[in-house]
């Protein structure tokens, strides 16, 4: 495995935040709340301020597809310390065949030992990977064409190297840009987000301290195919009201969009710079890319 | 959207899985594409072409992928809309299809077929290979009766083949039963590659030897087969 | 079971004209019956049958000792927080495929699901002398600067910072015909009503050791106060329409899925997705919506039934 | 606690029985909506169920036999049904304990069973433990006789099995969860009431060959009054289903 | 019965059109806790009911049931049939069961057991795996049956030879899952049986619902396939799955597929959208027999078309929507009436079943426009 992120021009993308919009949003739900106090604010909930950042700014994220030589597709995924590696095998021919029509997907999440500093128990471990293994296979599933692919089985492997947060949403979107490197025909590539509801606020992107310390509070995961404006995953837990989960499934969905189009973008380039190198250096002419154009009329 | 689509130059601009190409009503969607709620998406990572229709004949020669665009051609005949394809950025998952010629392995044989591995489909090698079987009946076309696998297939033999159907669950159903198709590659006892002396005979430069097979005509390539 | 295309599209059609195969509409639910009690060996217990769908839930309570050093604040040991501990068993007796372990990941996705469900720290509110009904104070802390995150449930705390009852709430699914998810929810919340914990006196060594004077008796008994717990009503999308209390056959043709938790307050406990297809925003609005008058009605009902009960007694 | 008070001075034990009293039976055929036979069977305070699917088309081709089905039982214990709760990792199917009681019933089963009928099929048997006070094993065997008499299953007899033991050099049966414990000899039978042969004696830890004789008769004769309860209760159960028809 | 349901909190139908009026259906039924009660299963009123009916149950203490292990007689004076064998000179049972001697021949027929395949049998059953020139067919047996690529009727006409290619087309014929409604055509030396399609009324099911019983409260009968006065039509394979479908619907689907059928040979018929449609009213009727025939099975009431038709009115007449009939105390109601009705029309059947000859004559030259074919 040849992993060179650090050279050449590779880049963190920054995900701007309309801070305008978020100062108002933060005005109005502060006003609401004085507004509603009691009534149907769930009980105990849990306060935590955000320093580092603003409650609803991503953190940095860096994605780099194609370093896993031997696999059909691969990407690599860093969101500041959470870092994950997905690699994709197939379409390929399975021992024995159950599904005629379409192919088999296959999901497998693991957590490399090293990946946190918790004491890790076997069997808890094992729930709770196979649990977010099947998250993410329903998250992808539906975006892929996999009746293209009638009698094989595409396997998808995510190694956790490093937990510090929002595992599952980096876990998907690498997922499906292995996916999308290894030339699999899907409708969209799927684009996630989550959020923690605490009590005067909604912090998107958490780290695995703003995890723990909000420990029982309201919890949302959302995963979208943003081009047919269609969700693939939605989880949420903690008990929120109505008016709460609608709002903050809202700010997921914006946030997927965000990162799809950093998923875009990625994806051109690479593309554009295996060119170059196929090339032999010769300049490719004309090549334009109308993703950030189609990214405003969306 | 419209200004990206005018630059009607075969190989221009690049495109990623589930982005908006144009409407339904303006081209016809090939490989790499689908049609959704009245719009062509694409559907992998790769550059986007406009084929025009008068051009479909010489471009359908040079790019074998799109052989099985005659049939889609021919439903369409009075349409005029040009074609649009996504073309994939890196070799797609190729998976034998119906009606795909593959090169194959010969790994065992019985007295009632020879299974194989899949190792080409096209031109395109697979990374992986795929089960497949060629069943006694669909060894030749003619005088099915008479053939034995021993005389057709050996262990270790390439032989390029058809496939036939999805098969059982676990293997696809190939066959030979065509004068182009059969053993192209094999090797005699003592270690040489063999020469086709016949359609059904192969000889060992070093031994002299002669073996039978079901030997492919090799001077006419798969384009041929295909007419 | 197994259904063919045909009969999925009969079942769509169908629930498009709003009378399902078994000439229920979209949004009834099958009758079902509740037992509790029935498990002398467990602390409570409650037997759901929703037509050919059978689920047991058996409570254990155990006394659990917080062990300092797991518990700073880097180490969120799962072991250590979680009060509640779900484990969901579908037995072969339901269907042969789930033999060995073919029910493996259902099992994790059940239980999983009830973990999500009960993930809120307030679920359970307090609990009440099971006799007269009146509430019944936990030992609460004098209150230290590392209390913050053990307020959590404090409810069933015994010795504030030390000592506290683990729920163990072991599911097992005897016979099924669809909508396991909703059937689980509810036997839950009945074997948690009918749940009943020994008082328990924590006696103060000299030597900071603790032991515990355990009273027996079976009439002097502490309950669980269920007002927060909630439920989940599952909305399964097929065709173009949602229904509830899905049957198997149904379940084979569905489109997606969305369980939501529902308590009686009326707030949202938890959401999880399933199924393959995707689904647009104002659907899930929609179903989120009718999940929960759908959850209140059930809610009501139950808590109704529930209320008889004790009045009886 | 002493020996001595497993059975007290007027020759009751723990839970009031006399030495050669089983406990209450309670049993309910035809149990569950998709197995082919199921049955409800409660001794005492342990409750179990069973549930009989076939006998149905082999699942994995190469275990099927020419001549004969195959006998597959699966026995598994619920988490909350001893009085201490098991780890979830030591309950998951196949630990040693239950693979024994399901070989157990498998080899009891396959020998009653008129497999030759059934060539090439499986006949699955599904024991799930809700609650055990004791004497787990033949509570399973006599409920597997119900469910596979419920699928209509061909068998030569019914099989009943129970579980005896001495203690104190008095032969008692029917032991309960705390008289298991006595470190007496634990002395499983099973036999076919009706043809009379014994399906399968096990014993453990040594016993004088005079109290053993005794044990056994006292076994003997505890299985016919189970056959007795539950040839009613089959009869019962099936004439009221003819009641219909 | 008070005590352990005391709590039976069933709320009326609301009738208004809002859908979510629908849900006070909700019912709940919740047994009191703590008070030690055994199961519902055993519920005590009931079996001081069962005792009384069993003591007045002549099937109870008569010789005609029998257990396994039972013996049936000590010489040699019978012949073995089903359900019994030899132990040393005795015959003894081997299934629980009633006891039928003809002449000398005494076997016992199971109370419950799973279908046994005789020649001639009408059956329906479930594809389940696809083998080089023949399909696998799950029958509700103990094992599954074959239907050979031979047994099947091809479109074009019976006459058409099989080529290879056909072989290599199986899966547009049956696919895994497919219904098929079949005729047991022969059992082998090996125990497995075969079963073939060859008829034009066989084929594949399409449009209807399945539902699965206990095979031995079927009947084996002249026909099968009955259009019920409702305009629903069933099929109640021998094997306990039965097939119910619209009939106005099927009609059309018959005489679609005959007419693409002499169109071309192509075997894959893809049946239009506005073929399968079915009204709103024929949905509420399937329902309704749907619903009927499983409280037959809940009663252990043998299913055939008048009996399924005595439940449909009589739910008709007691003005029950077809979603009621799930209700465990509606059951119990209709059972009740059956069961009554039933003991005053036992002297009747003789009439009744001159009849259904007759109609059974009628409906079988319906039933050959009607019938499916593939």
């Amino acid at each position: 495995m040849k992993i060179d992120y650090r050279s050449g021009n590779s880049i963190k993308t920054q995900i701007p935040l309309d801070y305008k919009e978020y100062l108002k949003r933060k005005e109005d739900k502060q006003q609401q709340q004085q507004q509603q106090q009691q009534s149907t604010q769930p009980t105990g909930a849990i306060t935590y301020k955000r320093k580092d950042r603003l409650d609803e700014q991503f953190r940095q994220i860096f994605m780099k597809t194609g370093i896993v030589t031997q696999a059909s597709g691969s990407c690599y995924l860093e969101i500041e310390k959470t870092k994950v590696l997905c690699s994709v095998y197939g379409p390929r021919a399975t021992p024995k065949t159950e599904l005629f029509e379409t192919a088999k997907l296959n999901c497998e999440l693991k957590y490399a030992t090293f990946s946190s500093n918790k004491e890790k128990f076997d069997y808890l471990e094992n729930t709770k990977e196979k649990d977010q293994s099947l998250i993410i296979y329903q998250s992808i599933i539906g975006s892929l064409r996999l009746d293209k692919y009638p009698k094989t089985v595409v396997d998808v492997y995510i190694l956790v190297l490093n937990d510090d947060g929002d595992v599952l949403v980096s876990a998907i979107t690498a997922a499906s840009m292995a996916l999308a490197d290894a030339g699999v025909e899907m409708y969209d590539m799927v684009a996630s987000c989550s959020a923690v509801c605490i009590k005067d606020a909604t912090l998107i992107n958490p780290t695995a301290q703003e995890e723990t310390l909000t420990e029982g509070a309201g919890k949302i995961l959302v995963s979208k195919m943003p081009s047919h404006n269609n969700i693939t995953q939605l989880i949420q837990t903690g008990e929120l009201n109505y008016n709460n989960v609608l709002e903050s499934v809202n700010l997921c969905i914006d946030g997927s969009d965000k990162i799809y189009s950093i998923m875009k973008q990625n994806l051109i380039d690479s593309l554009l710079r295996q060119q170059k190198k196929d090339g032999d250096g010769n300049e490719i002419n004309g090549i334009t890319t109308n993703a950030a154009d189609d990214q405003m009329e969306e | 959207m419209e200004k990206t689509i005018d630059n009607n130059d075969s190989q221009d601009i690049v495109v990623t899985p589930g982005q908006r190409l144009s409407k339904a009503v303006d081209y016809i969607s090939l490989d790499g594409t689908y049609v959704h709620k009245g719009y062509i998406y694409s559907s992998v990572l790769g550059f986007q072409h406009i084929v025009k229709r008068n051009l479909q004949e010489t471009k359908e020669n040079k790019d074998e992928n799109n052989n099985n665009n005659s049939s889609s051609e021919e439903s369409n005949i009075k349409d005029e809309r040009d074609f649009i394809t996504v073309s994939k950025e890196k070799d797609p998952g190729v998976v034998p299809e119906i009606g795909s010629i593959v090169t194959v392995q010969v790994l065992r044989t019985n007295p009632r077929l020879a299974s194989v591995a899949i190792l080409c489909v096209g031109t395109k090698a697979l990374k992986e290979t795929f089960n497949g079987i060629i069943r006694i009946q669909d060894v030749r076309a003619t005088e099915i009766d008479k053939v034995e696998i021993y005389k057709s297939f050996r262990p270790g033999d390439i032989v390029l083949a058809q496939i036939i159907s999805l098969g059982d669950s676990r293997s696809y159903y190939l066959s030979t039963a065509k004068n182009e198709l059969g053993v192209v590659f094999a090797q005699s006892v003592a270690g040489g590659t063999m020469i086709p002396i016949s359609w059904n005979m192969m000889q060992c430069p070093i031994t002299k030897t002669k073996e039978f097979r079901k030997v492919a005509k090799m001077d006419n390539s798969i384009e041929t087969e295909q007419e | 079971m197994k259904v063919s295309p045909s009969e999925v599209s009969f079942i769509q059609k169908g629930i498009e004209h709003n009378i399902r195969t078994d000439g229920r509409s979209r949004v009834d639910y099958r009758h079902f019956s509740l037992e509790s009690g029935e498990i002398v060996h467990s602390n409570g217990s409650a037997r759901l049958k929703l037509s050919d769908t059978e689920v047991l839930v058996g409570v254990k309570a155990e006394i659990t000792q917080i062990n300092k050093e797991n518990n700073n604040a880097s180490g969120n040991n799962i072991n250590v927080n979680k009060r509640l501990i779900f484990n969901v068993d579908c037995c072969p007796s339901a269907s042969p495929e789930f033999e060995g372990k073919g029910s493996e990941f259902l099992n994790i996705e059940l239980a999983q699901q009830l973990d999500r469900l009960y993930s809120h720290p307030n679920v359970i509110v307090g609990l009440y002398n099971t006799n007269d009904n009146t509430k019944y104070d936990p030992p609460t802390a004098t209150t230290t600067a590392d209390d913050n995150e053990n307020s959590n449930n404090s409810s069933l705390t015994i010795v504030p910072n030390k000592y506290y009852w683990t729920l163990y709430i072991d599911a097992i699914v005897l016979d099924s015909d669809g909508n396991l998810f909703d059937a689980l929810s509810i036997a839950t919340r009945a074997a948690l009503f009918n749940t009943r914990l020994p008082k328990i006196k924590a006696i103060q060594g000299e030597y900071e050791e603790i032991t515990f004077e355990v009273n027996d008796d079976p009439f002097d008994t502490l309950s669980i106060d269920i007002k927060n717990v909630p439920i989940c009503v599952t909305m399964t999308k097929i065709a173009s329409q949602f229904v509830i209390d899905t049957t198997t056959r149904e379940e084979l043709c569905m489109d997606a899925r969305l369980t939501i938790g529902v308590n009686s307050s009326s707030n949202i406990c938890s959401i999880q997705k399933g199924g393959i297809s995707g689904l647009d925003p104002p659907t899930i609005n929609q179903m989120i919506n009718t999940a929960k008058v759908v959850g209140l009605k059930i809610l009501s009902t139950m808590d109704q039934a529930l209320l008889d009960i004790q009045l009886l007694k | 606690m002493s020996k001595l008070s497993y059975i007290s001075p007027e020759g009751l034990r723990v839970d009031g029985r006399r030495p050669n009293e089983i406990r209450r039976i309670n049993v309910k055929m035809n149990i569950l909506g998709r197995a082919d036979g199921s049955a409800y069977y409660e001794q005492g305070n342990t409750k179990i169920i069973a549930a009989v699917y076939g006998p149905r088309e082999i699942v994995h081709n190469t275990k099927a036999m020419f001549d004969r089905a195959i006998v597959n039982c699966e026995f598994s214990v619920s988490s909350f049904s001893t009085t201490e709760r098991k780890q979830q990792f030591k309950t998951s199917r196949g630990d040693r304990q239950t693979t024994e009681a399901s070989n157990l019933i498998k080899q009891a089963f396959e020998s009653t069973i008129h497999t030759h009928l059934y060539p090439r099929s499986q006949i699955d048997i599904y024991i799930q433990v809700l609650q055990s006070d004791g004497g787990l094993k033949a509570a399973a065997i006599n409920a597997a006789t119900l469910a596979l008499i419920d699928a209509g299953v061909s068998m030569k007899d019914f099989v009943c099995a129970c579980s005896t033991s001495c203690i104190d050099g008095i032969p008692v049966l029917d032991l309960n969860h705390i008289e298991e414990r006595s470190g007496g000899p634990d002395c499983l039978l099973s036999i076919q009431p009706q043809l009379g042969g014994v399906i399968s004696l096990n014993m453990d830890s040594k016993v004088s060959q005079d109290l053993f004789e005794s044990v056994l008769e006292l076994g003997t004769q505890g299985c016919q009054k189970i056959f007795d309860i539950l040839s009613l209760e089959v009869k019962k159960y099936s004439s009221e289903l003819l009641k219909n028809k | 019965m008070t005590t352990s349901n005391n709590s039976n909190t069933t709320t009326g139908t609301g009738t208004t059109t809002n859908e979510l009026n629908y849900l006070s259906n909700i019912n709940i039924q919740i047994f009191s806790p703590q008070k030690r009660i055994k199961l519902k299963h055993i519920d005590q009123s009931k079996k001081q009911d069962t005792d009384e009916t069993i003591n007045s149950n002549a099937a109870f203490f008569s010789k005609k049931l029998v257990i396994p292990g039972q013996v049936i007689s000590r010489e040699g004076e019978y012949l073995k049939g089903h359900g019994t064998f030899h132990n040393r000179s005795h015959l003894v049972a081997s299934v629980c069961g009633t006891l039928e001697k003809v002449d000398k021949l005494v076997s016992v027929k199971a109370v419950k057991a799973r279908y046994q395949g005789e020649v001639g049998d009408i059956i329906v059953g479930r594809i389940t795996e696809i083998a080089s020139k023949r399909w696998k067919v799950d029958v509700n047996s103990r094992q599954d049956y074959i239907l050979m690529l031979s047994a099947i009727n091809l479109p074009g006409g019976i006459q058409r030879r099989r080529t290879s290619s056909d072989e290599l087309q199986m899966r547009t014929f049956f696919v895994e899952n497919d219904l098929v409604y079949a005729e047991v055509q022969m059992l082998m030396g090996d125990g497995s049986v075969a079963i073939h399609t060859r008829n034009q009324k066989y084929g594949k099911l399409q449009n209807g619902h399945f539902m699965s019983v206990v095979p031995s409260l079927m009947k084996r009968s002249k026909q099968h396939y009955y259009s019920l006065d409702c305009g629903v039509d069933v099929i109640l394979g021998l094997n306990g799955y039965i097939w119910v479908a619209d009939t106005e619907q099927q009609r059309k689907q018959v005489a679609y597929i005959q007419q693409k059928e002499k169109d071309s040979f192509d075997s894959t018929i893809v049946i239009p959208e506005e073929i399968k449609q079915i009204t709103k009213e024929s949905s509420e009727r399937i329902s309704r027999v749907v619903n009927s025939i499983a409280l037959l099975e809940k009663g252990f009431i043998s299913i055939h078309h008048k009996s399924i038709m005595q439940v449909y009115k009589t739910s008709i007449k007691m003005n029950l929507s077809s979603k009621d009939l799930l209700h465990p105390d509606y059951i119990k109601q209709i059972l009740t009436v059956l069961s009554l009705s039933n003991a005053n029309d036992d002297f009747e059947d003789d009439q009744d079943d001159d009849d259904i000859n007759n109609n059974n004559n009628n409906n079988n030259n319906n039933n050959k426009e009607s019938m499916m074919m593939m």
